[in-house]
């Protein structure tokens, strides 16, 4: 009996252009095996999965290759192999699960046509995933679960049907540690209690190592490397690879996150060659010209680099040098409330921002990160409490504050898409916030070179709209648009959440930079407690609307106090290359 | 859902009050009244005095309007000038005739657009796709008079002679008496409104088609027909109730000309006829039944997006 | 070829231009053309005109009047009876009389003469009415349409009358339904059961509803469709030469038009043959300026007036009034008159002449009616003096171009009072004169009235009346089978 | 935008719409006649002097038709642009501004639909006789609640995004958050609107010229054609078809365009050549 998933030679196109989104893919998966797919955003994992039960979405099509599950051949039109013999949790359940639909409607419909007895099926998975089983909770609609139960309940929906293999696709994406954790140890039962052979899609290559037993880097739709977990990630023999896992910020803090400059990109923009040549730091003219082959270096060991026996340059990443610490505070919270009409998310908040340090505040998605920082920016009006900056109390709101006030402090969003006006030049929305603020620049070329240069943007990008930068970059230009105005305070809210790691990590690089040379006080607002131990000084932790806990970066991972941050954490994947999976 | 349903309520009667009370001013600021209007070229001073007297028209505004909106919260609309009859006994049939024809129009169109939409929403890009896209869009470019013209020489006086070309019920009589009648008129509406329906209809499905838990009834293996018919309608019918609304409450005003165009005895007749002959009880009554009209289709259609959206209808 | 015999029965169905909500079934006060339809159909007033506009007796066997015309017996026909059955006596025709003149009814100048403290009842079949001055045209007015006789108790929301026709059901603006009167005074008449009246606001709606068989015949065919309707065998068109007319109105005592050279000039401008063909589509015959074409003293030998644009732009010059810009105002009042309006435009522009044309839905028109400095109106045939009484006198209700002529006043005062027909003509024929030279009327035509019925519709003549269908007679009307 | 350039639907609607919108502007110098003379009888059928026969009037249709065009889409494009300024700007403010204001302009935009178009224009062309400013009002009046609703919901999405609060966090005054981050970021609803009010606008225009509300003759014009000869289409079609042709194609071109320009504004046709 051969393997229950064989793929050969998978290639997923553009229908219009044919180009090339995933290109030729082949591996093999036992029973009880799970496979993690990794790659940056745009890299082509999702697109895979689908193929692998046969579907393509609008505007693709499976262009060749095929895809065996045990002795039966999935195909776009084959009945019965979809939903039955492989199924599929998606990347988002929160909008995968149909809002309009109950629970039990959308459980029923993938219980396998002829079950005797449907109603035990759901039963029974629902106990696997650790939901409640009583027909009130089966009558509910999807918006009236919470994030992790809807997960769950996407998950619970794969497994009815009892497949042979399971694509889960990023399914723990954008839900806090400790259900995070919880799905993935559910997941890791469910494999092996059922025996299936799983693909499992993430960007975050530390919950990949937690989980799976062989791993394959994806890089613009091709496989760059495949093999065992621990030989991959311990020994990462393609220069993406090695990059990629250099990226990942380490819980233990034993190294820094290294970046990786420039975007993914995407399958339109390839460039001839090696696709990773314009970033890779070993590359050579040949690679420009050569699209290397797949290789097996040794068993079941495949790389896509004709260099892999170069050794690269080490990696160096600028230490943050330890600052001096004078211990006068540039900003204090004093005791702020502020609620959404009857509900309050923040309660008599105290914090202080040193001066010239960088303060993390960290807590789960709700905890009212986002609100503190907006309260202190002046974008949330406060229901009560002061925030002293420059020996004077700040008005609630913005249309308040001088224009001083506002230029000394600066905010910055999240989600570089969406935080930078579309439709101005680069060069637009940085004059813009600097000509309303500061007044008429005298020479604004020099000034923009001058921002540009400063956060490590080419001169060119001036004149380019967003759309035309990468994520990366586009958060680049919002570090700008905030250092313009030569602030000294900066808020950044989670701003390298929605970044792939390798982008994260060069921004944390850059704000370390920054921090050191103009003295900057930073807030930085984020989730990831790995990345915390890389970038800040001081640490408060925020659980819903109130601060637990305040301490120095040394102390909390060496004595956390607080039974919640214990929990924080332990339940954050830690991820260490050199012990390789955890 | 309760408290939403009753401010909706509110905001309607509001609506509806502030629409009558401007139409009441304005239609007293028409130059000329009732008399002069009735005479018509016969109108000498003897006689316009003699009927203005039986008319009872010239007293102050406010005065009026205040009565007029005591007698209207009784559900008295007041005395026809024109006929002299109460303005419910004159409008009532036209009313209900109107209404028979605008539900005919809705009631085919919605199911002729819904067909549509849906096949050709499904089969995208297929010949009936690009047919019926080119079709609905010619049909949407014409003026609704060019249609009731040509569907009048086509079906009845020019190439075939199978359909009245006018509508010659008996006065009095309900329209439902006289289906063949109807057939034109109300064909007319159904061209000029369907194809409306059947774009935003193919329009939003194709959207709601491209959606991920679209994507996953599919990738569950459920066959085409259950992931449109239960996965993705209900969750287009949101946006395109809110169209039908529309599109309904454009029937009030698109009735009127096919009314004009096949002489059909009802509000459009009404409305033409008050104007020109000053009859003020009639044309604000008649704009008292437009507002409620329009806000009764939007009242229900909000209503039934709020049914048909959990998210609402389970919130306490 | 007309079937020999008419057949009685059957249901005659007519659609009528017009007609809205005020429509109404009283017999003196119609005025939309279902209402004329209506009066004449339930109603029949003592005397009437044939198709050549030759007055005949119609209840009445005889109206005579005295020597110098200021006393007038009336004779009715023997065994008159209403509809409901009831005799019709010489009270109900004094009745009626009052009524119109104390209800003010659109009869009421025609009869304003009748002294009614002397008029008497003679006996049940004979009236003598007295009137205040001598009045040789009182026999006009009795066969006036809107002067039907109705019993004294007449209510008009259940009317009875002595017409052929006797009510059943109205809607205004919609429908009415009569059925047929068999009191009717002639014998055998009418021949069909019951009769349709089909309103009908758009003129295409009423040509399709005759060419789908919803009606059998329809009033006012648009001239464009009468080549379709002769072509076709099922349907035919009547065409009627009528001494209707539709005028530019000039008021004569407003600027410019006081001056007699404006109005001289403006006449001169028109191009009548092209109004004729244009406006009509050819399907009417050229006015002179001068109404009333049928009565029997119409002065034809009067030189067709005919376009002169040198002449006229001398007489503007003349006048001052080179460049003249004026306004005219119009309204869909009758078919062509908004045309007429254009086509005017268009010519006088050789003239140097600038018309703005004002157009305004016909409520609005009415309004203002007798106001307008220049403007449109539209008449039914009438012999000359009624309809100077109607019209071109200082104390006519309708004196649209405030005409006032004291040599034109005094001749038609003496030809009313005039019963000798030579003299009466040779007067009437001066005043005539009058107006053809410097009057505020600009007649340049007379429309010809075209309907149209389906071949089974037998009895329909022409007829100068002006008035559609043969004067609406569909007395006389029967259907094949 | 270049990218709904690129599509087919927007090369035929462009071309489409302005083959019309040229036939409107150079008619005039093409036309064989005056368009008020008379040249042959009434409905005179098409022969080979009068390509497309006589209108009512015995004028030539041809010319009528090539003159009639200017003053209808003159009209159309003022109302369309009042309407839709006025409306985006109501939209724009309410959708920005929120709260009470907003519910305001949303009731009273209510208040405005509930009144049907027609019957408003029947009372106030009774008001003030037939005139062109009033018709362009009315139909700017009409459009303006529906383009504010648009732009409302086009607003509400848009500032939610973070470089409308980024604006916000440096304390711009709202009149230039929304010039200068929020309308750039709309004008795809935007154009969408200008488009589809102007292609209603021509529907309601000439349905109002049908009524006999609207253009004064003997000024030559689409709307007043088309109703002034219905009488004779059996007969003589082409002074009807003629105009009617000509707004049925402009109407198709404007949908095209508009149908491009939200697909392009939605992303649609970017696929796979971004
Ligand atoms: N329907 C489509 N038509 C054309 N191109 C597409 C389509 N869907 C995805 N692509 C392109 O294919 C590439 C791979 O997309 P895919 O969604 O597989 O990436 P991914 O690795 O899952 O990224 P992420 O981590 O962001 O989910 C992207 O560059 C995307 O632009
Ligand atoms: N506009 C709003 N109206 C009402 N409640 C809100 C609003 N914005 C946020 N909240 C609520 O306030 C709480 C705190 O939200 P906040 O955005 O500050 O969380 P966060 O810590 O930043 O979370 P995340 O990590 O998901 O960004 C949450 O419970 C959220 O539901
Ligand atoms: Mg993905
Ligand atoms: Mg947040």
């Amino acid at each position: 009996m051969s393997a229950p998933l064989v793929v050969a030679n998978l290639v997923v196109a553009g229908s219009g252009t044919g180009v090339a989104i995933v290109d030729d893919v082949s591996f093999e998966l036992d029973a009880g095996q799970v496979l993690g797919l990794v790659g940056e955003s745009g890299s082509g994992k999702t697109t895979l999965g689908l193929a692998l039960l046969g579907y393509a979405r609008s505007g693709t099509l499976i262009a060749s290759g095929r895809i065996f599950i045990g002795e039966t051949e999935v195909t776009s039109s084959s009945t019965g192999v979809r939903g039955k013999l492989i199924t599929y949790i998606p990347q988002s359940p929160a909008s995968a699960l149909n809002p309009v639909l109950r629970l039990h409607t959308q459980l029923l419909e993938c219980v396998v046509a002829g079950e005797e007895n449907p109603e035990s099926i759901i039963d029974q998975v629902l106990r696997e995933v650790a939901l409640p089983t009583d027909r009130q909770f089966l009558r509910r609609y999807p918006h009236q679960l919470s994030g992790g139960q809807q997960q769950r309940i996407a998950i619970a929906m794969a497994f009815i049907a009892r497949p042979d293999v399971i694509v889960l696709d990023e399914p723990t994406t954008g839900l806090d540690v400790t259900t995070q954790r919880q799905v993935l140890e559910t997941i890791r039962r469910l494999v092996k209690d059922h025996q299936v052979s799983a693909v499992y899609i993430s960007h975050d290559v530390a919950v990949v190592a937690e989980l799976v037993d062989k791993v394959m880097v994806l890089y613009s739709g091709k496989v760059v490397e495949y093999g065992e977990a621990t030989e991959v990630f311990r020994q990462p023999k393609h220069p993406y690879a090695r990059r990629l896992i250099a990226a990942v910020p380490d819980l233990a803090g034993n190294r820094s996150p290294v970046g990786i400059l420039g975007g993914a990109p995407s399958p339109f923009t390839r460039p001839p060659g090696c696709a990773f040549h314009p970033r890779c730091d070993i590359a050579v003219d040949e690679c420009q010209t050569r699209t290397p082959e797949l290789v097996q270096l040794s068993h079941g060991h495949f790389v896509r680099c004709p260099r892999t026996g170069i050794t690269p340059p080490a990696l160096t990443s600028e230490k943050a040098a330890l600052l001096t610490r004078d211990d006068s505070v540039a900003l204090s919270v004093r005791s702020v409330s502020v609620s959404y009409g009857k509900h309050t998310v923040l309660q008599d908040i105290d914090l202080d921002l040193v001066g010239g340090q960088c303060t993390a505040l960290l807590g789960e998605s709700g905890s009212g990160k986002t609100t503190l920082a907006r309260a202190i920016a002046g974008l949330q009006p406060r229901s009560s409490g002061s925030v002293i900056f420059d020996g004077a109390d700040l008005a609630p709101g913005v249309r308040e504050r001088k224009k001083e006030q506002l230029r000394k402090i600066q905010y910055i969003f999240q989600n570089p898409y969406e935080s930078i006006n579309p439709r101005r030049t680069i060069q637009e929305t940085l004059i813009a916030s600097y000509q309303f603020l500061c007044g008429k620049p005298k020479n604004s070329q020099e000034l923009i070179a001058e921002a540009l240069d400063s956060v490590s943007l080419r001169r060119e990008s001036a004149n380019r709209y967003p759309d035309q930068l990468s994520g990366g970059e586009r958060q680049r230009v919002a570090i700008a648009r905030a250092l313009i105005v030569n602030p000294e305070i900066l808020i950044c809210d989670e701003i390298t959440s929605s970044l792939d790691v390798s982008v994260q990590a060069s921004i944390v690089e850059l704000l370390q930079r920054l921090q050191r040379e103009r003295k900057l006080t930073l807030l930085f607002v984020t989730h990831n407690i790995a990345l915390v131990r890389h970038i800040a000084q001081d640490v408060a932790i925020l659980e819903s609307g109130h601060v637990v806990e305040r301490a120095s970066i040394a102390d909390i991972f060496a004595f956390p106090k607080h039974p919640y941050t214990q929990r924080l954490i332990a339940d954050a994947p830690s991820f260490d290359p050199a012990r390789g999976v955890a | 859902m309760l408290k939403m349903i009753g401010r909706r309520l509110l905001l309607s009667v509001v609506i509806v009050w502030v629409v009558t009370s401007i139409v009441f001013l304005a239609t007293q600021a028409l130059p000329g009244d009732a008399a002069k209007a009735i005479l018509g070229r016969e109108a000498t001073p003897d006689r316009l005095a003699q009927l203005r007297q039986q008319l009872g028209t010239g007293k102050p505004v406010l005065e009026q309007y205040y009565s007029w909106i005591n007698k209207l919260v009784h559900g008295n609309f007041g005395t026809s000038l024109a006929s002299n009859q109460p303005v419910w006994t004159y409008l009532k049939p036209l009313i209900l005739n109107s209404l028979t024809l605008m539900l005919i129009a809705a009631v085919v169109s919605a199911s002729i657009g819904l067909l549509l939409g849906v096949l050709t929403a499904a089969k995208r890009d297929s010949w009936l796709d690009h047919f019926t896209t080119v079709v609905t869009l010619v049909l949407a470019a014409l003026p609704e008079f060019v249609i009731g013209v040509t569907l009048t020489w086509l079906f009845s006086t020019g190439v075939f002679h199978w359909l009245p070309a006018i509508y010659a019920g008996a006065p009095g009589q309900s329209a439902w008496r006289s289906p063949t009648q109807l057939v034109l008129p109300a064909m007319t509406l159904v061209i000029a409104v369907t194809p409306y329906l059947a774009r935003m209809l193919r329009g939003t499905l194709i959207e709601v088609l491209e959606t991920d838990y679209v994507q996953h009834a599919r990738l569950k293996g459920l066959p085409e027909r259950v992931v449109m018919v239960r996965h993705a309608i209900p969750n287009a019918l949101g946006p395109v109730i809110q169209v039908l609304a529309l599109q309904f409450a454009w029937l009030a005003g698109g009735v009127i000309i096919v009314e004009y165009l096949f002489r059909f005895p009802g509000i459009g007749t009404a409305v033409a006829n008050s104007v020109a002959t000053r009859d003020l009880p009639v044309t604000q009554a008649l704009a008292v039944f437009f507002a409620l009209f329009y806000v009764t289709v939007n009242l229900l259609a909000d209503l039934l997006t709020l049914v048909l959206n959990p998210r609402v209808r389970t919130a306490s | 070829t007309q079937a020999a015999s008419p057949t009685p029965g059957g249901t005659l169905r007519v659609g009528v231009t017009g007609g809205s909500s005020k429509d109404s079934l009283d017999a003196h006060s119609p005025t939309s053309d279902p209402d004329i339809a209506r009066a004449i159909s339930l109603n029949s007033s003592l005397a009437t005109y044939d198709t050549n506009h030759k007055l005949v007796m119609a209840l009445a066997s005889s109206i005579k009047p005295n020597k110098n015309a200021t006393e007038w017996t009336i004779t009715l026909r023997s065994g008159l009876k209403f509809s409901d059955g009831s005799p019709l006596t010489s009270a109900d025709v004094i009745a009626t009389f009052s009524r119109i003149v104390t209800q003010k009814k659109d009869g009421a100048e025609s009869l304003q003469g009748i002294d009614f403290t002397k008029t008497v009842a003679v006996d049940d079949r004979t009236v003598k009415v007295i009137l205040t001055a001598s009045d040789s045209t009182f026999v006009d007015a009795m066969a006036y349409y809107a002067n039907g006789i109705v019993p004294a108790n007449y209510d008009p929301t259940n009317p009875v009358g002595a017409g052929p026709f006797k009510f059943k059901s109205f809607t205004a603006g919609q429908q009415s339904e009569f059925e047929r009167n068999p009191f009717y005074f002639v014998a055998g008449q009418p021949y069909v059961d019951s009769l349709i009246l089909i309103d009908f606001g758009d003129d295409t709606s009423r040509v399709n509803a005759l060419l789908s068989g919803q009606v059998d015949a329809i009033d006012g065919l648009p001239s464009a469709q009468a080549p379709i309707i002769k072509a076709s065998g099922s349907y035919k068109v009547l065409e009627s030469r009528t001494g209707g007319w539709i005028p530019f109105t000039m008021r004569v005592d407003r600027a410019p038009f006081n001056d007699v050279r404006v109005r001289q000039a403006l006449r001169l401008l028109v191009d009548r043959g092209q109004m004729v063909r244009q406006v009509l589509g050819g399907h009417g015959t050229i006015g002179n300026d001068m109404y009333a074409p049928f009565d029997a003293c119409y002065p034809s030998k009067l030189p067709q007036r005919k376009l002169d644009v040198a002449k006229a732009k001398a007489l503007l010059k003349a006048a001052g009034k080179s460049n003249l810009k004026i306004e005219l105002v119009t309204a869909p009042i009758a078919a062509g008159a908004v045309e007429a309006a254009t086509v005017f435009a268009q010519e006088a522009k050789a003239g140097g002449v600038t018309v703005k044309i004002k157009k305004l839905d016909t409520n609005a028109f009415w309004n203002n009616y007798l106001k307008w400095d220049f403007a449109e109106s539209f008449w039914f045939t009438r012999d000359f003096l009624p309809q100077t009484a109607a019209g071109s006198l200082p104390t006519s209700p309708y004196n649209e171009t405030h005409w006032a002529n004291a040599k034109f006043i005094s001749l038609v005062g003496k030809a009313k009072q005039t019963s000798d027909q030579k003299t009466r003509c040779s007067l009437i024929q001066q005043a005539m004169t009058i107006e053809y030279n410097t009057g505020g009327n600009i007649i340049w035509g007379f429309p010809n009235q075209l309907d149209a019925y389906s071949t089974k519709v037998q009895g329909l003549v022409p007829d100068k009346s002006g008035i559609p269908l043969t004067s609406f007679g569909f007395q006389k009307v029967w259907l094949t089978k | 935008m270049p990218v709904a350039f690129r599509s087919l639907r927007m090369k035929i609607g462009v071309g489409l719409a302005g083959l019309v919108v040229l036939l409107a502007i150079f008619g005039p110098s093409v036309a064989p006649h005056d368009p008020q003379e008379f040249v042959t009888m009434p409905f005179a059928p098409p022969g080979h002097l009068l390509r497309f026969g006589g209108d009512y009037l015995g004028r030539d249709v041809l010319s009528q038709f090539l003159f009639g065009g200017r003053q209808i889409l003159l009209m159309s494009v003022i109302a369309a642009l009042v309407g839709v300024g006025l409306g985006a700007i109501l939209g724009i403010f309410a959708g920005f501004r929120g709260g009470r204001f907003d519910e305001f302009i949303m009731r009273s935009g209510d208040v405005v639909l509930a009144f049907p178009q027609v019957l408003l224009a029947l009372l106030f062309i009774s008001v003030t006789g037939p005139n062109l400013t009033v018709v362009v009002f009315l139909v700017a009046v009409g459009h303006a609640p529906r383009v504010a609703r648009v732009m409302r919901g086009a607003t509400l999405s848009v500032s939610e995004r973070d470089y409308v609060k980024s604006a916000m966090a440096l304390g711009m005054p709202t009149w230039r958050i929304v010039a200068q981050e929020i309308l750039p970021n709309v004008s795809g609803p935007l154009a969408v609107e200008v488009g589809l009010r102007l292609t209603y606008s021509i529907g309601l225009i000439s349905a109002l010229n049908f009524l006999g509300l609207g253009t004064q003759p003997p000024t030559p014009d689409w709307g007043l054609m088309i109703n002034d000869n219905r009488i004779a289409l059996t007969i003589q079609p082409w002074p009807v078809l003629l105009p009617v042709i000509a707004i049925a194609l402009l109407t198709i071109g404007m949908n095209l365009i508009s149908d491009a320009l939200a697909r392009a504004s939605a992303g649609l046709d970017r696929q796979v050549n971004a």
